[in-house]
């Protein structure tokens, strides 16, 4: 299916609520006093959007607009993802101290504005269209870091994340220069095509490889494209940091694949994907994963700050999730769906515990959370330590179902030193994960430290999902249908 | 020696090598920024070639053209940012500004 | 239509030279003036390669968008009575080595790339063609960027506004 | 009800978590009081498996098995043979006693009984699992309650000995993971079925692997796969070198948790060991006994006894000693005799009750003296003669002395082994030695001499306390005369899964 | 041998001291508070007094029988059955385990109640009679189990009742430590035996008939001989192993060290277990597995070799020693000696006889010391005695008899049983005149050290102070009737076992259908008499010497202590400083030992775990210091250069990107040159 541009309207609903509801917003903003009101319709213009969605599965796959989006399960996947972390983060916002002192307009705006450009990041099909959305997605990222005002933290976060973006974004654009020169086109289904058949030079499209691979590592954050997410995750407001940690990762992941897969690679028989003979981004990326993970672990280890802890963590878990494309078959895209699903619950979920303990003390340092479940906090601190314990990968919780599949992946394809690797690396993250459940629990509060209680909508999102956490972890079989079903791609 | 599209293409290369350079030896925000647009400009200096050469169509053309717009959005909000901070300079002091240590 | 080659090559010096210049300079102001040689330059070899359009695109928003932003940027951040605006680098010798290899190689494989050939090159104007294509062809990106127009519009607004509620 | 007896068992202490975490913190002994009744059931379930399980058949019984998540092939399977109903039977004593070991909690009571409760299923889950996949997760369940239960109601240094017990055990079982696997993707179709996994035992290769180390080793896939079991293994039980955590972890621990890590925890190692290596990896298992559990039992035996020896304090003295006996368990089932593996098995018992009551003797004296150095006290007969009574009793079933139970296993472990290594026996057995020569010196120092001043007016060991350490008591001195009782259960079992690995034997 | 009688009351011989025990020591403090000590008294020497008129029934029943058939089996209950190991617990009564079960039974019986008297002034009164009888129950235990697994739990259940015993006093350091030498002693011999079980149940495993029970071993040990294990027959090995459990049990060469220390306990505890039993038990077991013996003539000539230095070594201490049960002490190692000679010649009846003798005058001996200190309230040097003689006269005359029968005196009962295991020693296929010659000189300094003991104690003035002296007085009735049953038995229980020359041996002719038919000496009878004539000779001469140092005085010690520059003398009294080695080698040794391993494990192989972590640690603390010096570092060394003026905002940086991208750079470019190499 090639769809024209009136054509494709009858699959964009989704896009298009959500547009409505930025557009609406920015209305709103100027009518309505009360600003609850903002909260609240982006939050029914997600959830309008999510169930417009999930309408649209079952819907026939093909091309929209003239071949710049692809319509099918991976890139609907891939909307529900974003969508739900929109949702859970204008939740966390609705109660963070923080955002308060945010215009809410401008700010649900951005925020609908980004989670629309990954829609695009997960469905595009064309070199422009993914440059593009990645900007989107990346200005908008640029936007909400730096939108507190009078924080020169937040300031200086957004400042550094810019420029990193700007030197990825290039060197990325550079790249794609090359393989539209090779190929002649800027389509992917015509890139593979030429790929596949023509006579390439594999060196300038490993240099092309690797050159993209700057602009996704940047979104995906791993190493060494990773070195602004500490600042940027602790300099944002913490709603954006755990939208950034969850939703652009996300992205990151579904443009990569879209991009390394469908575009560059063949399927095979079973279910493994053939790439080029001579240009070994595997290999690459095999190694970036493991760099990665052992980075972003060991950085973690001295981190002090809690949200700047869960960045060096995410660096490691974007390492992880590379274990899954690096291993080159639909088991691994598999396992790398499932983690993101499962990294988006916990993670945000740690992140919500923050916002949680921010708002009552206004620290975000480990020291601040010492004792923590003696203060009148014990509910945030049993969720706390759940889902460190379950991004650290242990049953029966969803971090271990999202590694068993990563491992299992890898074991599958022999990858046996990948593998061990990542459970070193699972070991040390142990101990910094740890280290704060040791703080919450095993640790004396200060006479002087306050008490911390929270909000009923906190702990209800609280309860949700760390029970999901719980119930993934025990009963995932729907999960893992749901993620295989969501991985057929449309080829042609 | 006709000109052909390798000569562009080593342009823009060259280009992108300053650029890089740049991104690589400053210290300074903003520089690094005119970095990134000698990066971009060489980009679109191989869009704009393959197009003519390579493709025979505007698509190279078109791509540029987002490109320089993408790149005058990214300005603006750069600009946005560096006056925030200029404005906290003002308004803070600024020893109790240094907040994003690690 | 054959173009001379020595005047490409004289815009080719102008682009590469305001570029050296940009990286090189210890000046910040002349590094933000350089960027003008350059961006200029670059619209030169859009023309040469007979894209008119967006030559036209470059100068507008390049020259007289982006660049006036910078420089801006470069004022406001830089008091204006100091005479001695330093651009420091550090390590430019290494840089410029592992620069010089990696620029080495660039071309190296750009010679030996067997890029996708045209099926004929011409020279037309290319304005009605690229207007239509945004229309058709590329409609939905060029939505887009309206859209992330408008963000970069809201997202300047939220970043630079001083804070009035207080 | 008899359907689902080992579910019942294996959850009903999860159902008492949830009863506990509902009831109003401040009502400590309620709290205890329902712990309490939550762990009776499993306990009194356990009796009635002992009653109505048929020694005589060899294969699995009481099985439940239902389909968990279907795509990939994982099942809810449980069931029990000798070897594991033998565990099953331990671990819901020490259960149930351990919660009234635990009465003197008085700091956060709620979260530590809803722990332990927490602990007992993930226990009692990885005696019964039949599923390998239902195996990790229960494996890896009761870490987390462990964990806390260290850490937050131990000792002085109970973080370091609680993060130190929770990475050894990790890295271990994550090397475990990978086994499970490597194993997984070997069977045909794709399945955590141990039965099935351990029906197809024929297939895992035992060629030499083509790389370095594996080449020069000549250790083929089984090898590698049986290795990363086992030093996830090895970490529990603690074989040398890994065995660093245990005296940190027990000495830390609170009495209860003592017990329960020396008295269930260690034991599954073992259990895993001969559950998963032997049937699975018959061809490395027999290749690699050798050198892994022969060789490293011995030494464990040894070296445990001494390092206990040097030891001051009272509990790590007692941790250590448990390195010492499991030794006796590795070295009996590397011996593929009826023996060696039976006694094995009654050894893995018999240390769980014997070890318990040991801890729960200086978890009495810590209370009241609120020290364990060994040199601290001195004369406590005269104090304490009921106490000093009933320790005498858990000492020298340590020691191994006939009539109790503890002499009966090491006697069997010693006599299985002597037929394949007779050498190592005689190392084994000149453990018996040293044991006796630092139990005995503990008991000089603690128990006989003229009574310390400081202490004249403990009180003697309460009824709560004799409540837990009597049954104990009496199960040791029962199995000592008539070890039958333990020895019925396992016989066809083990002597099923010794035939299984002989056939690989050179 | 092969059909034995079943009966069903064998157990209740060897279980009623069981049930006393549990009683005692389960109520016994309750009871002793509430009723008094008699009723302690009652449950304990009921069921010993039971078991001896259950033992007697017994030989009653064996006589009744054929001497081929008698052999009474009671069997309880399978013990352990594991493969071909089956072990039940069933007792057995053959005439050697009758000898044993009377000898225990009886001679435990009449110390139990001499322990009434010796002990009643005792607090844990009810606590001495709980291990008593406990220790009656495992020496009962270990003399009529049918299987050597079960005779092990006896085995090593008298360890645990004589460690308990030894220490009953614990509050004195001495006393524990004493016990816990006993115990670690023994373990270490018991190490051996346990051993040896498994070598003998593979070995005849091996030829298929794995098992260790008595009567099948009998029958199967031949299967044995030409099986090598370490290139020693498999009979030697075994009987190797065993015989170290034996030195442990029997406190011989060189395990013996634990026995002088034991002398720590309640002296009737002394007579009962180290002298008349327990460590009799390493002599019973020998006997017991003769047919195994039998098979290894090295292993015997070590067995008696041992056995008479042990009986030399042990003797020649005796002549120093001031304590008075210390001189029992190693008069009791050196008569075990004997007993091992006999052994070791392979004259097993006469081994068992000498130690049936044995049991009665050398518990009459330490009952009538123990007698002693009860009237010197606890005194036992001997320095300190002297002239007891009018003070105690049912002590004196029971103890001169005891004297006499030990030193050999004829017509006692030590006389006839020694003689016949020196004329076996003499005469046996197994023996020498060496061994002969060592067994007489020992007799020799048998008959001074015990005089000399004598003379010490009941003659001359009395060296106690004087108000010991004043309450000096004879002990209870309940205290001399058993020396008095005892030392009537030191002299009629030798005339059951007379000298082939004077008539055959009716002990011997029992003990037949256990070792088989009485060895016919090579010598005359002639002989055997012309070399008793020479060993009571050489007895006399102890006697006489002993008599002219301690007696009439005309000879000074010191004539005997200042020999060869009084080394003899010194190395005897210091008992040739064999526990100062034993000290310094296994309990130093194993002590360094273990705190080498200790010291490992904290330092070496924590150290490696804790290292890796640290390591760990550390490289991420070198990534930190990366990102914060090299990266951040050489950012705010140039701080000034940011882009805005002065330094006030040397933090707008860009941080670190420059490094990184570095890193990139240079692995594309290395990347890039590799490809490029591989192409061209």
């Amino acid at each position: 299916m090639d769809l024209s541009n009136l054509e494709s309207l009858q699959f964009f609903y989704p896009e298009f609520v959500l547009v409505g509801t930025i557009v609406f917003l920015i209305v709103l903003d100027l009518i309505v006093a009360d600003k609850r009101w903002l909260a609240a319709s982006a939050f029914l213009g997600c959830l309008l959007s999510l169930w417009a969605t999930f309408d649209l599965y079952g819907s026939p796959e093909g091309w929209l607009f003239h071949r710049m989006i692809v319509l099918d399960n991976f890139s609907l996947f891939f909307k529900v993802i974003p969508l739900v972390a929109t949702l859970l983060v204008i939740w966390i916002s609705f109660g963070c101290r923080e955002i308060r002192e945010i215009h809410l307009g401008e700010y649900y705006a951005i925020l609908l504005t980004s989670s629309l450009g990954m829609f695009f990041m997960a469905s595009s099909s064309n070199l422009l269209m993914a440059y593009l959305s990645l900007e989107l997605v990346s200005l908008t990222s640029y936007i909400l870091t730096g939108s507190l005002p009078r924080n020169r933290r937040s300031s200086e976060a957004a400042l550094k994340y810019l420029i990193y973006g700007g030197v990825a974004s290039g060197t990325m654009i550079y790249g794609m220069s090359w393989v539209f020169g090779i190929t002649g086109s800027l389509d992917y289904a015509r890139i593979s095509e030429v790929l596949a058949h023509a006579q390439v030079n594999r060196l300038s499209l490993f240099i092309a490889f690797v050159l993209i691979l700057a602009g996704f590592g940047y979104k995906v954050v791993f190493v060494p494209f990773h070195m602004w997410s500490p600042d940027v995750y602790q300099g944002a407001p913490t709603p954006i940091t755990a939208f950034l940690s969850v939703g652009s990762n996300a992205a990151g992941v579904a443009i990569m694949i879209r991009f390394f897969f469908p575009a560059v690679s063949r399927l095979g028989d079973q279910g493994n994907w053939l790439f080029l003979t001579g240009v070994e981004w595997p290999h690459f990326l095999l190694f970036l994963s493991m760099v990665t993970m052992t980075v972003g672990n060991l950085c973690a280890l001295n981190q002090q700050n809690v949200k700047r802890l869960l960045a060096y963590s995410g660096i490691a878990h974007a390492g992880y999730i590379l274990m899954g494309l690096v291993v080159l078959n639909n088991e691994g895209l598999k396992a790398m769906l499932l983690y993101i699903v499962v990294y988006l619950i916990m993670n945000v979920g740690a992140f919500l515990v923050v916002v949680i303990v921010a708002n009552a003390t206004g620290r975000e340092d480990i020291e601040g959370y010492r004792g923590l479940a003696w203060r009148g906090a014990a509910i945030p601190a049993v969720c706390m330590a759940i889902f460190l314990f379950s991004l650290t990968g242990l049953p029966p919780l969803a971090g271990f179902v999202g590694k068993f599949f990563l491992f299992a992946a890898a074991i599958r394809e022999e990858f046996y030193f990948l593998a061990v690797v990542a459970i070193i690396n699972s070991v040390i993250s142990l101990y910094y994960y740890a280290g704060i459940v040791k703080t919450m629990f095993m640790d004396q509060p200060n006479p002087a430290d306050q008490k911390v209680d929270m909000s009923a909508n906190e702990s209800a999102l609280l309860g949700v999902l760390s029970s999901l956490t719980v119930v993934f972890g025990v009963y995932w079989g729907p999960l893992v249908r749901y993620t295989s079903e969501s991985l057929r791609f449309f080829l042609k | 020696m006709a000109i052909g599209l390798a000569h562009y293409l080593v342009v823009g290369a060259v280009l992108f090598g300053l650029g890089l350079f740049t991104v690589l030896t400053r210290r300074n925000a903003i520089s690094i920024l005119m970095g990134v647009e000698l990066i971009l400009n060489s980009a679109n200096i191989n869009y704009v070639a393959f197009s003519h050469y390579s493709t025979g169509n505007v698509d190279g053309q078109i791509y540029a053209i987002f490109v320089i717009m993408l790149a005058a959005a990214e300005a603006a909000i750069g600009l946005a940012i560096v006056l925030a901070i200029f404005q906290i300079f003002h308004t803070i002091d600024v020893e109790a500004a240094e907040t994003l240590k690690d | 239509m054959q173009l001379s080659p020595v005047i490409f090559y004289l815009i080719a010096a102008l682009t590469v030279g305001s570029a050296a210049m940009v990286a090189f300079s210890r000046n910040i102001v002349y590094s933000a003036f350089s960027l003008l040689g350059t961006f200029g330059g670059v619209a030169g070899i859009y023309v040469f390669l007979g894209a008119d359009f967006v030559a036209g695109v470059q100068v507008l928003i390049y020259v007289g968008g982006i660049l006036v932003l910078i420089l801006f940027a470069v004022m406001l951040t830089h008091r204006i009575a100091d005479v001695q605006i330093t651009n420091r680098s550090v390590g430019r010798i290494p840089a410029l080595v592992v620069i010089g290899i990696f620029i080495f190689l660039l071309i190296q494989s750009i010679r030996e790339t067997p890029w996708a050939k045209a099926k004929e090159i011409v020279y037309a104007p290319t304005t009605t063609i690229i207007g239509e294509w945004f229309l058709e062809r590329y409609l939905l990106p060029f939505e887009l960027a309206s859209v992330v127009l408008l963000a970069a519009l809201i997202g300047a607004v939220v970043l630079a506004r001083k804070e009035t509620r207080e | 009800m008899t359907d689902h007896v080992l579910t019942y068992m294996t959850f009903f202490p999860l159902a008492g978590m949830g009863v506990v975490l509902l009831l109003p913190r401040e009502r400590h002994d309620l709290i205890r009081w329902v712990s309490a009744l939550f762990t009776l059931p499993p306990l009194l379930l356990a009796v009635w498996l002992y009653g109505h399980f048929d020694p005589t058949k060899p294969g699995l019984q009481f099985i439940e098995k239902f389909r968990w998540i279907p795509d990939y092939n994982i099942a809810y399977f449980v069931g029990v043979d000798g070897l594991s109903i033998s565990m099953v039977l331990l671990t819901a004593l020490l259960c149930f006693l351990c919660i009234f070991a635990s009465w003197g909690i008085d700091k956060a009571v709620k979260g530590y009984f809803a722990l332990f409760l927490l602990l007992d299923t993930g226990m009692m889950g990885v005696f019964v699992a039949l599923d390998f996949f239902l195996f990790y997760i229960f494996w890896e369940l009761m870490l987390l309650p462990m964990y806390f239960l260290i850490g937050i109601w131990g000792g002085p240094r109970r973080e370091y000995a609680a993060i130190k017990f929770f990475l050894y055990t990790l890295l271990g079982s994550v090397l475990m993971l990978l086994a499970i696997l490597a194993l997984y993707f070997s069977s045909e179709p794709y399945t955590f079925d141990m039965t099935v996994l351990i029906a197809q035992n024929t297939k895992y290769g035992t060629a030499a692997l083509p790389f370095w180390p594996f080449d020069r080793l000549g250790w083929g896939f089984q090898h590698v796969v049986w290795m990363a079991l086992f030093i996830g293994f090895a970490i529990k039980i603690p074989a040398f070198p890994f065995h660093t955590w245990l005296p940190d972890a027990h000495v830390e621990a609170p009495t209860a948790i003592s017990v329960i890590l020396a008295g269930v925890l260690l034991k599954m190692g073992t259990y895993g060991i001969m559950r998963i290596n032997f049937p699975m990896l018959p061809a490395a298992t027999a290749e690699l006994a050798y050198y892994f559990l022969a060789v490293l039992g011995a030494w464990n035996i040894i070296y445990g006894a001494l390092c206990a020896m040097a030891q001051t304090d009272f509990k790590k003295l007692v941790a250590y000693s448990s390195v010492s006996h499991m030794g006796y368990v590795m070295l009996g089932m590397a011996s593929f005799t009826s023996q060696g593996i039976n006694g094995a098995v009654l050894q893995m018992f018999n240390h769980g009750t014997i070890t318990g009551m040991l801890f729960l003797m200086v978890g009495v004296i810590y209370d009241r003296a609120h020290h364990r150095e060994v040199d601290g006290f001195g004369g406590l007969a005269a104090v304490m003669p009921v106490y000093t009574g009933v320790s005498a009793l858990a000492l020298f079933a340590s020691m191994g002395l006939p009539g109790l139970s503890g002499f009966i296993s090491e006697v069997l472990v010693l006599l299985g082994a002597w037929q394949k290594y007779p050498i190592l026996t005689v190392l084994g057995a000149s453990g018996v030695v040293l044991t006796a020569g630092y139990f005995l010196w503990t008991i000089q120092r603690v128990f006989l001499g003229p009574v310390n001043e400081k202490y004249k007016t403990l009180p003697e060991i309460n009824g709560r306390e004799l409540f837990t350490l009597v049954p104990l008591g009496i199960i040791v001195i029962i199995l000592g005369v008539y070890p039958n009782a333990i020895l019925d259960l396992l016989r066809s079992s083990l002597d099923e899964l010794n035939r299984t690995v002989i056939p690989y034997l050179s | 041998m092969e059909h034995p009688v079943p009966t069903d009351y064998l157990r209740w011989i060897v279980l009623l001291p069981l049930l006393g025990a549990a009683t005692n020591g389960l109520l016994g403090a309750g009871l002793q508070k509430k009723l008094g000590k008699w009723m302690i008294s009652l449950l304990a020497c009921a069921p010993v007094v039971i078991s001896f008129l259950l033992s007697l029934k017994a030989f009653f029943d064996l006589l009744g029988l054929k001497p081929e058939e008698r052999f009474l089996l009671d069997r309880v209950y399978a013990w352990l059955s594991l493969g071909t190991l089956n072990a039940d617990v069933a007792f057995w009564v053959d005439p050697l385990s009758a000898v044993m079960i009377l000898v225990v039974t009886g001679i435990g019986g009449l110390i139990h109640i001499y322990s009434m008297g010796y002990m009643h002034e005792d607090r844990s009164y009810w606590r001495y009679f709980a291990f008593l009888n406990l220790f009656t129950f495992a020496m009962l235990l270990l003399v009529t189990a049918d299987n050597l697994l079960l005779m092990f739990i006896g085995w090593e259940g008298v360890g645990l009742c004589s460690y308990a015993l030894i220490g009953f006093w614990y509050q004195d350091h001495v006393n524990a430590r004493a016990g816990n030498k006993a115990f670690i002693v023994n373990r270490v011999g018991d190490f051996g035996f346990i051993l040896g079980i498994f070598l003998i149940f593979w070995s005849l495993n091996q030829q298929g008939h794995g098992t260790v029970t008595f009567r099948e071993m009998q029958r199967f040990v031949p299967l044995l001989e030409g099986q090598e294990m370490w290139g020693i027959g498999v009979a030697t090995l075994a009987t190797l192993l065993l015989f170290i459990g034996a030195t442990g049990k029997s406190a011989q060469i060189p395990l013996h060290v634990w026995l002088p220390d034991a002398m720590q306990g309640p002296t009737p505890v002394s007579a009962l277990i180290h002298a008349a039993t327990m460590v009799t038990a390493g002599v019973y077991m020998i006997a017991r597995l003769h047919f195994l013996f039998s098979l290894a003539p090295v292993t015997l000539a070590i067995v008696a070799t041992i056995g008479a230095l042990t009986a030399l070594f042990a003797a020649t201490i005796a002549l120093t020693q001031n304590d008075i049960k210390r001189v029992l002490a190693y008069s009791t190692i050196s008569q075990l000696g004997y007993m091992f000679l006999g052994a070791g010649v392979a004259a097993y009846g006469a081994a068992v006889f000498h130690l049936m003798t044995h049991a009665f005058f050398k518990a009459c001996l330490f009952l009538g010391s123990g007698s002693i200190i009860h009237a010197l309230g606890g005194e036992q040097d001997m320095r300190k005695m002297g002239g007891l003689r009018g003070h105690m006269p049912y002590t004196f005359w029971t103890f001169a008899i005891a004297v006499l029968a030990i030193a050999g005196t004829p017509l006692t009962a030590g006389f006839f049983s020694k003689d016949e295991i020196l004329w076996q020693a003499f005469s046996s296929e197994h023996g020498s005149a060496l061994l002969w010659g060592l067994g007489v000189v020992v007799a020799g300094l048998t008959a001074f050290y015990m005089f000399r003991q004598f003379f010490l104690v009941f003659f001359g003035e009395c060296r106690a102070d004087s108000h010991t002296r004043a309450h000096l007085h004879e002990s209870p009735k309940v205290m001399t009737m058993p020396l008095v049953v005892l030392a009537a038995g030191s002299v009629v229980a030798g005339w059951i076992g007379l000298p082939a020359a004077f008539g055959g041996s009716l002990f011997a002719g029992w003990l037949e259908p256990v070792f088989g038919p009485h060895q016919e000496a090579h010598g005359s009878a002639g002989l055997e008499i012309s070399l008793m004539l020479l060993s009571v000779a050489v007895a006399a001469l102890g006697f006489y010497l002993a008599y002219l140092v301690y007696f009439r005085r005309t000879l000074a010690p010191e004539r005997f202590s200042s020999l060869a520059g009084g080394l003899p003398y010194r190395l005897s009294y210091n008992k040739y400083y064999v526990d100062e080695i034993y000290q310094f080698v296994f309990v130093e040794g194993s002590l360094l030992l273990a705190r080498i391993g200790a010291w490992f494990d904290l330092h070496i192989i924590d150290f490696v775990v804790d290292g890796s972590a640290k390591l760990t640690a550390f490289v991420s603390w070198l990534n930190g210091l990366f990102d914060d010096y090299v990266v951040d570092g050489i950012v705010n060394q140039v701080a000034d250069s940011t882009f805005a003026a002065g330094d006030k905002f040397r933090k707008i940086q860009t941080g670190n990107i420059n490094s990184y991208l570095y890193v990139i750079l240079g692995a594309v470019v290395i990347t890039m040159i590799i490809k490029l190499r591989y192409w061209s």
